[in-house]
């Protein structure tokens, strides 16, 4: 049986699906934790792509761009959950439209 | 892979997938009477010979249990929660050796379920799951006990885990190989034909480290701190009936096997009987398929010594406190399990140097 | 066989990550992340890498979602105190969206050949030895990098001294 | 990816272990629902205050330290796997790794000296 789209056009598909969802949630949601995962699910939507690619095209390269994007992301987690708590501890919420000190 | 191959492969699958659910009903029978020998009683001797059929009994009573969930609880994840710990249970398996392989049709087939080329990291990894069902189950019944215990019994779980992947990376240094049945084959043969060429002679603070660390991953005692009840009623299960509390029970003695089975892969020479070759135990018997079957037994009774230790050990040592813990994972085991691997790499080093 | 497990993988995946997205209770969000990462190390699987496959699974399921699940239940908030979102705003930014994301695909994989990699036999070890040699001073950066996040963040929380006791006063 | 594939059949049969708990658990227990029944297990004592409550972040913390350290744990791998067949090339990889274990040991060192997990 032939499927009329490709093994790479499901994996582009997931990924710009992923990005896309990733990206609404980052804009829509208000709690600052789920925005945070909203940015994990970007983060690895681009990693299905580095990996597609790199083994498409049989290249290493990107397997290890997504070693260090894992790392990185780890400790952006970790960071930003850091200031999550403390951003609680201050204002007793995590509701993103509460953070507005910095604005003019 | 042709229909045949598909067929023997799914039997062997199941085969091997209910023998790990069988070791559920004979270390409840295996625990209770050592407990009561440990502990100078007779223990449950009613049911059936030597209350042998006392599982039996056991489960009829779990099952028959009412089924009760609280108000408070999310539905959801309640019901999730205890299948959330049985599932990695039951999927780590699949990396573990029982033996080389068997014929049958003329055509060989491991006696694995999966021969996974990443074998420790896909049991390390998949093992690393558990802990959302104790955590999902804890949050989701709504009660303080609950909570607390599951907090403390991830913390627990996710503390040991980095000793347990230091131990096992410098098993995978010494070998060489990340899958499981290389290791295996790496151990067969003898030390200047005194010793058995078993990992435990090349990795004994290794060996100490993976130990420690299977007794707090599997929630055992010394360290069943999320079930402490002196201080938690039940930990993370508080609010569990009867046969989610069963479950939790099948989760964490199917833990233990696997715990059991990794060490005896990687430490004790998984399906090799000591100072006896295969190709030895070929000659003698003349079958492949009886050796395949010594191996299994092999293995298989290496893996029960292990259990038993594990009971042995649940009745002998008391309860370490929450802070001990956390201090003997992150101030002894860590750093000794990477001075483990700094040694191994030097003898290594030193080794291919000379 | 492939393919369809592909389709079954990628299916799944985006409906975990669109569960991510739309549950009010943080908890479900965590829980939709957790079976969306399995979805993407099967997909990762599919394409042949196991190392990443376990990378995944060991490192973001097992590490970093487990990090937000402590956290959400530690500040254990009450489940929708947040103020639902535009629904117009919503669909016509999805919609967008999605419309130059399929643009962008057609274009995109027209120009790529439809086949499967030949899977290398030894790809950790390439991979590996890559990493350690090539790639050696990123590598070790990497390490230093992690090395300032520990101290960063016990710089941040240290301040927290028990902020909310176990019961509110 | 081939290898996988009986995984694929012990996940069908754990799934299918799960369903029969569920089911059974259904089928067999009796149900007498009483309100002091499905309320709150507190030892007896009335519920006071609601589980769902904030409290102390100690154990984040730990995640965090656990989710950094597994990442850098997780890299050793890699370096074990191919470190045995690179030792023909001089002593590189052994230093590479010193040194990035070193990292580690200042981080370890560093948690230890200010007590960050309140250890002592």
């Amino acid at each position: 049986m032939k499927f009329p789209l490709s093994i790479t056009y499901w994996s582009h598909f997931v990924s710009v699906a992923m990005f896309s969802l990733g990206l609404l949630g980052f804009l829509l949601r208000k709690n600052t934790i789920v925005v945070l995962m909203c940015i994990e699910l970007m983060l690895n939507a681009v990693n299905l792509l580095l990996i597609e690619t790199s083994m498409r095209t049989n290249t290493p390269e990107g397997i290890i761009m997504v070693v260090f994007v894992v790392t990185v992301a780890a400790a952006e987690v970790a960071v930003g959950l850091g200031i999550v708590l403390n951003l609680y501890r201050m204002k007793g919420t995590v509701n993103l439209d509460h953070f507005k000190s910095l604005r003019g | 892979m042709d229909w045949m191959d598909l067929i023997v492969t799914a039997v062997k699958t199941i085969v091997i997938y209910l023998g790990m659910v069988q070791v559920v009903p004979i270390m409840l029978i295996v625990e209770r009477r050592g407990a009561a020998l440990i502990q100078d009683r007779p223990g449950p001797n009613r049911v059936g010979p030597f209350g042998l059929f006392q599982p039996i009994a056991d489960v009829i009573k779990m099952m028959m249990k009412e089924v009760a969930v609280p108000k408070q609880v999310n539905k959801a994840l309640y019901i999730l929660g205890p299948f959330l710990v049985l599932f990695p249970a039951s999927l780590v398996i699949a990396a573990l050796p029982f033996g080389d392989f068997f014929t049958l049709f003329d055509k060989n087939y491991i006696l694995q379920v999966a021969n996974i080329d990443v074998g420790i990291l896909y049991i390390l990894a998949i093992g690393s799951l558990g802990i959302y069902g104790i955590l999902f189950g804890g949050w989701a019944s709504n009660n303080k006990f609950s909570l607390i215990g599951a907090m403390r019994s991830s913390s627990q779980i996710i503390s040991y885990e980095i000793p347990l992947g230091l131990a096992a990376c410098s098993a995978v240094l010494w070998y060489g190989t990340f899958s499981l049945r290389e290791m295996v084959t790496g151990q067969e043969g003898t030390i200047l034909s005194v010793l058995p060429n078993w990992g435990i002679f090349y990795q004994p603070l290794g060996f100490l480290l993976f130990f420690v660390a299977a007794f707090a991953e599997t929630n055992r005692l010394p360290f069943d701190l999320p079930e402490s009840e002196a201080e938690l009623v039940a930990g993370f299960h508080t609010e569990y009936g009867p046969m989610d509390f069963g479950t939790f029970f099948m989760a964490e003695y199917m833990n233990m096997a696997t715990m059991s089975g990794l060490m005896v892969s990687i430490y004790f020479g998984g399906w090799h009987l000591p100072w006896i070759s295969d190709a030895t135990l070929l000659q003698w018997l003349g079958s492949r398929n009886l050796v395949a079957l010594i191996q299994v037994l092999t293995a298989v009774t290496k893996i029960a010594f292990f259990m038993l230790v594990f009971v042995w050990v649940r009745w002998t040592i008391p309860r370490f406190r929450f802070d001990q813990l956390m201090r003997l994972a992150w101030k002894n085991l860590i750093p000794l399990g990477l001075i483990n691997l700094v040694i191994t790499a030097l003898v290594l080093y030193f080794k291919g140097a000379a | 066989m492939r393919e369809g497990l592909f389709i079954a993988f990628s299916l799944f995946t985006i409906a975990a990550a669109s569960g991510v997205v739309l549950s009010r209770n943080p908890v479900y969000s965590a829980f939709s992340l957790i079976l969306s990462f399995f979805g993407l190390s099967g997909l990762y699987l599919l394409w042949g890498t196991t190392f990443m496959a376990m990378i995944q699974i060991l490192i973001y399921t097992g590490a970093i979602v487990v990090l937000f699940v402590f956290v959400v239940m530690l500040l254990n908030l009450q489940v929708n105190k947040e103020s639902s979102p535009n629904f117009l705003i919503v669909g016509i930014s999805g919609a967008a969206v999605w419309f130059f994301s399929l643009i962008i695909l057609r274009v995109l994989t027209q120009a790529i050949p439809n086949t499967l990699p030949a899977i290398p036999t030894d790809q950790i070890r390439t991979i590996s030895k890559l990493l350690f040699t090539r790639y050696l001073w990123p590598f070790e950066v990497l390490s230093l990098f992690l090395l300032v996040m520990i101290i960063a963040i016990f710089a941040i929380t240290r301040t927290q001294e028990i902020p909310h006791g176990g019961e509110k006063q | 990816m081939d290898a996988f594939l009986p995984v694929g059949i012990l996940f069908i049969c754990a799934l299918l272990l799960c369903v029969g708990l569920f089911t059974v658990k259904r089928l067999l227990g009796p149900r007498n629902p009483v309100a002091s029944k499905l309320s709150v297990y507190e030892c007896g004592v009335k519920p006071e205050g609601n589980a769902r409550a904030p409290f102390k972040t100690g154990f984040y913390l730990i995640a965090v330290l656990f989710l950094l350290f597994d990442v850098e744990a997780a890299f050793f791998f890699p370096w074990a796997l191919v470190y045995k067949e690179s030792l023909a090339q001089g002593p590189g990889l052994l230093i590479a790794m010193l040194v990035y274990m070193g990292l580690l040991v200042l981080g370890l060192v560093y948690i230890f000296r200010k007590d960050c997990l309140k250890l002592n």
